[in-house]
């Protein structure tokens, strides 16, 4: 047993951080920090993407055929964990995470010319059409239809939960091409340009104001069928690759751990009201020290899985709780947030962004400020990506064999 | 042994839920757009509130209110929560407490300029609130840095106060300060007095607090309220009660959402409520509603000498189980669940707020166990 | 709304406390106090019933016309309570609780005569045939057979869980007389005597080392068909009308309160090891007072069943709620217990009674020297009688409606 | 980054499973039967668990021990658990890795003596246990009543232990006491040795604690371990792993036994592992096993300089896991989990235990963040 770095992972790793140093604005950083939603604004997230892209790191979760770095999965887990640390803005998952890599699996050479490099450089912004009204975590009830007309697909139905699709030019898309199949069978995965008519975008606003996802309503819209992945039908074979291809190595924990490193300097000056710094209160630190070992548990729950991929192994049933485990913690996390500030962590301004020369000036402090939102937001995390009954569901199946 | 409502409080009863059917009715955008005045709710409401009695309910009746009692108190602020009312109930009844337990106290010099804000108040004319909470205090009542020193006829009043609740439209401050004999004691300053800065902000109820600095404000010496510490200790008891009254009618109305949402959303071809896992949950937040209840009830019941003790023990544990029941129905109802377009979540953030209400649960704790 | 008790319920409770102070010898509380599991022995419980049996109190439950007191459900209450707050020990549920009112309601005059007043003067001892191995919660599976003979049935199978089968001489049994009818329909309610042929007991003893419950072999075992209880097949209405009746008014909550009560003091000298007594660690007397939170919350739950019983009104959907927040809580109390007395409470004595002179000399204290089999014992009040998820079923289907 | 054992820990771990399957292999009846005997395990199986050299592990090679270091004991203690071992191996390793530690401290006088004891322990010859609990200090383990007092050559010992686990059977006691100068010390005592009085009592695990009465115990000068309080609380901390891996080998044991039972058992005529909410309730001792495994882990690799602070953590973590997941096994089990007949209730009562070694999971965790 061995949890150490190489010297060659360590070298590495000083590479990442010296570039972190030096690259990421502290702008970037702040605008990470001071956004209580789970995605950056684009505002924030492109601009580090060009850092990223102009040092070549940027696809490190592609093939390196096309434009992949070919690190090895410690190194993958090393830039990440270096990233969290350095309040690196998130990554749009939609398009580096989500639909590049089904392109450049299924992708034809033509497709993956015209699109891989633009989600590299920005130029095309995704949205993802999965959920619909009605189908919630049950995507094989998914209704939205494609009708072949020559080369194209008119397409009908609603999306919903789209993240970001009021910034995004393109949307891949889940439809039934055939209805007359059983369920899964008739589905295929379509990319739908979003500046046509018969798109229309309803904004949903979050508890906390935040405006991330909409409802998007296609009526008539075209899809060209030469922008359609894989054959017609494969699509629920796609959305399973992708949803396994987010089931490699997670770095969660690590942003988690520093974050409670943060709370624990917050509440070191917070008044407890009676003697000194609520910090020294013992029922806070005990609850502090708590999430701090479910996290610290979380981190080695993560290297486990890292030890597996680093071995070249497939791996094992670890990875199908950090989700869970994951996302629960962080709104456990963002519950002691809250309650540190007191009264301050009740304000909730409907402001955005909270970050820069124009945010709204903070009762108390910034962290006091972004407390209620991050919170209420939070409340996402075990119920997007497949709720935690949904989670459990599968565990229990696949897992425990029940 | 009776829990049954007297015909007068199921009068009572029936008036406001008459008025949350007339003002509010699921008219959730209504709502929305009151929260967004600078006020923080809607004028027309407050108004007819006003006519209803309601805030007129536990002042006592020789200060022109209605006597009401505990029990009264809670009926009204359950129909109140169940209803999502936006208006500021509680920060009123929270002033009208301290001014008619001053008069009470003394017939004092300012008895009638007292007796005369009281009335206004109580007919829905003027907004007072209490300023006392300080950011060095977290929630510790008898912690006060504001001073208040005589100078002559006046006194003036220096220190900064936060989380004022109501306090972005309040006309007049009811403002807790330290004296020179170290004794707190509580003074009547306007909102638009000299040296009174006031910093407006919203609560995640979107209710609209103020941040107030005091710079040598003076106020006359009667504008003092007779009843220190004491009596703020006495009222911080009836506000916890008619919080934990508030949240339990949140929790019923939660409930009863969520009870009606898994009934009918299906989820893999099945009604997401005959899922056993649904189910389950659903039971634990039924039992936890039970449970307030009975908490509730039990404070509203509880003699003169235990009041405090169970008030404050109501709170702690309805403030516990209102969130619980709130994530419940958060989770329960997905994605729309974390959206502001359910009442699930206006729910959620209310009670967040009436959860520190005069202290949060663990505070609520430690008095009632201190108190035991 | 008024939770008083009249001026004739407060003499009627002074009555009872009167009797209670002049007549609960200190031995038999001992006992009650001393016993780590749920049923005290016969030897204490039985000259307790003696004592109320002669103060014309015992028969509380049942109708007037068989010897019951006649008492409203605020009377029953007030005794209950005045009991449990005096250590009174607890009564035989299976004679006074459970066939008593089935013989009352269902039985013929002569089964009246030959059974109830040997009930009451604790002549028989009675225990339950309805548990079966395999069976568990869903009683419908029975599988003891009991097949007419002329006078007679003969009756095979095999009964587990028999409280205090090892002292009963009576059995009363659910069996199965008609395989060809529907589960439920071709169930009969017998009663068996245990000193016959082909009873034969196996101790089943528990995690602490007590003797409760049993394992009860039945093979060619007569019950004469003058000693069944109702019709032939009316074995299910039976049943269904027992725990109905078990779903009166309730009054758990006074005895878990003074339990705390009992508690705070005895933590208050417990030493903390660092500062003072573990009574005053905020941390420690926080978990304390969430439990008595909890319990005076269930206290009320209780008076507002006892409310409606009081206005002659059945009771509300709380009362289906009580035994599942009790014996939730009976647990937490025992687990806090248990944790109170740091190591004294790990000491775990086999030897049994825990009261009386012959009593094996505890560590630490008597009460440590009790925490460790209480505890253990208390994990059955989630389990027997309705499991929790068993409850949590019967109250999503019938009060939820789901 | 690798969490494959080496070779020789496998084999490690291969040599405790075989000991556990040809000693215990499910034979309850035998296991309760050592038990019940004077000492409360079977001498058998003692000298056959000293052959794996499961006792000699964690001693230094200098002191005629295998010199394993904590990966290894983590190995052994886990197999343990899992096999429900009745054997006193954790008291053991405390005294050994004492005198041990002692040794290494300084070639002292005593050292022949020291070794001596060591090599009959590890033998399995020799019973030595750590009596250093006293009541008052509860799990505060730097207060200690008990006193040395320096008597010409001789030391005399007076005061009270308790909770002296595995001293029902003990041979000798390693005793902390104050010395004159207020530093606390360990003796070398006799369980036969005039003025000792020990009192034997059973734990919830079945196993022979003591209690103990020390009036006027003399020892000589050189029966003084080197190395004081600071020892203790290094052997502390590998001890807090060893009980923290022993306890995750019984969730294991919990866990797939309760996994196993759900599956074939069938209630209203279905599986009871195919009702959600057991499936649910399943996953997350899945959950907590998975947890525990990685906090066990994460303080077996943990460096020199952090392993106090990881061994704490991880006792913490897994003694309120393993609890949690025990207490799932006996209620999925129904009435079978609250009998002496199924292993589930074995491994309850021996988690009981085991939380406590060293303090429980507040004090374990208090001793983790104090050291963050």
């Amino acid at each position: 047993m061995d949890m150490s770095f190489s010297p060659a992972d360590l070298a590495f790793r000083d590479e990442v951080r010296d570039f972190l140093a030096d690259e990421l604005p502290q702008r970037l950083r702040d605008g990470m920090n001071g956004t209580p939603s789970v995605f950056v604004e684009p505002e924030i997230g492109l601009e580090w993407q060009r850092i990223l892209h102009a040092r070549g790191w940027l696809a490190y979760q592609w093939p390196v055929e096309v434009g992949g770095t070919g690190w090895t999965p410690v190194q993958r887990y090393i830039f990440e964990k270096e990233c969290a640390l350095a309040d690196a803005p998130s990554l749009s998952v939609l398009g580096l995470k989500l639909v590049g890599p089904v392109i450049a699996r299924f992708g034809t050479p033509a497709q993956k010319a015209r699109f891989l490099e633009r989600i590299l450089t920005g130029d095309d912004l995704w949205c993802q059409g999965y959920s619909e009204p009605g189908s919630g975590s049950d995507l094989a009830s998914l209704k939205t239809r494609a009708v072949r007309d020559g080369d194209r697909y008119i397409v009908n139905g609603t999306k919903i939960w789209t993240t970001h699709a009021h910034y995004a030019n393109w949307m891949f898309c889940l439809a039934r091409t055939d209805p007359d199949v059983k369920p899964q069978a008739g589905i295929s995965f379509l990319l739908i340009r979003m500046d046509q008519p018969g798109v229309t975008i309803r904004p949903i606003i979050g508890m906390a104001g935040d405006h991330e996802v909409n409802q998007v309503f296609l009526d008539d819209v075209e899809a060209l069928v030469e922008n359609r992945i894989g054959d017609e039908g494969q699509g629920w074979t796609i959305a399973k690759y992708l949803l396994e291809n987010e089931r490699g190595g997670s770095c969660a924990a690590p942003r988690l751990l520093a974050e409670l490193d943060r709370l624990e300097r917050m509440a070191a000056t917070q008044p407890s009201g009676t003697n000194g710094a609520l910090g020294h209160d013992t029922d806070y630190a005990r609850r502090l020290a708590k999430l701090r070992l479910e996290a610290e548990a979380l981190e080695m729950t993560e290297l486990r899985v890292l030890g597996e991929l680093a071995q070249g192994r497939k791996p094992g049933p670890q990875t199908s709780l950090i989700k869970l485990v994951a996302s629960t913690l962080r709104q456990h996390v963002d519950e002691l947030i809250v309650e540190t500030f007191g009264y301050d962590g009740l304000q909730l301004a409907t402001e955005r962004p909270l970050y820069g020369n124009e945010s709204p000036e903070p009762i108390g402090s910034k962290p006091a400020q972004l407390a209620m939102p991050t919170y209420l937001n939070s409340r996402a995390w075990t119920i997007f990506g497949g709720s935690n009954e949904v989670q459990k569901n599968i565990i229990a199946k696949t897992v425990l064999g029940l | 042994m009776n829990f049954d409502l007297t015909e007068d409080q199921a009068m009572l009863q029936a008036a406001v839920e008459r008025f949350v059917a007339d003002s509010y009715g699921g008219d959730l955008e209504a709502r929305r757009a009151a929260r967004l005045t600078p006020a923080g709710f809607s004028a027309a409401n407050w108004a007819r509130l006003a006519q209803t009695g309601v805030l007129a309910l536990p002042v006592s009746e020789q200060s022109g209110g209605l006597g009401g009692g505990h029990v009264e108190l809670m009926v009204v602020m359950e129909a109140l929560g169940r209803g999502l009312v936006a208006e500021p109930v509680l920060e009123t009844l929270v002033a009208a407490a301290l001014l008619d337990g001053a008069s009470q106290a003394h017939a004092a010099a300012n008895a009638a300029q007292h007796d005369a804000l009281l009335a206004a108040m109580i007919a829905g004319e003027t907004l007072v609130t209490l300023a006392h909470s300080e950011r060095e205090a977290r929630y510790n009542l008898a912690h006060v840095g504001t001073t208040a020193r005589p100078r002559g006829d006046i006194v003036v009043i220096d220190g900064a106060k936060t989380a004022v609740l109501a306090g972005g439209a309040a006309d007049h401050f009811i403002v807790s300060a330290r004296a020179s004999d170290d004794t707190v004691g509580f003074w009547i300053v306007a909102a638009d007095a000299p040296g009174v800065d006031r910093r407006g902000y919203r609560l995640a109820d979107g209710s609209a607090a103020a941040e107030l600095t005091l710079r040598g404000v003076q106020v006359a010496r009667d504008a003092q309220l007779s009843g220190g510490l004491a009596l703020l200790l006495r009222v911080a008891a009836t506000a916890r009660l008619a919080a934990a009254a508030e949240m339990l009618g949140l929790m019923t109305l939660l409930f009863d959402t969520t009870l009606s949402y898994v009934k009918t959303r299906s989820q893999f071809g099945k009604a997401l409520g005959s899922f056993q896992v649904i189910q389950h949950r659903m039971t634990d937040a039924y039992v936890l509603v039970e449970q307030a209840r009975s908490h509730v009830v039990r404070a509203a019941l509880a003699p003169d000498a235990g009041f405090a003790r169970a008030a404050a023990g109501a709170k702690a544990f309805v403030a516990e189980a209102a969130l619980s029941v709130a994530h419940t129905a958060v989770q329960m109802h997905g994605g729309m669940g974390i959206t502001d377009e359910l009442v699930i979540g206006h729910a959620l953030k209310r009670v967040r707020v009436l959860a520190l209400t005069f202290g949060d649960a663990t505070a609520a704790l430690d008095d009632y166990r201190r108190a035991a």
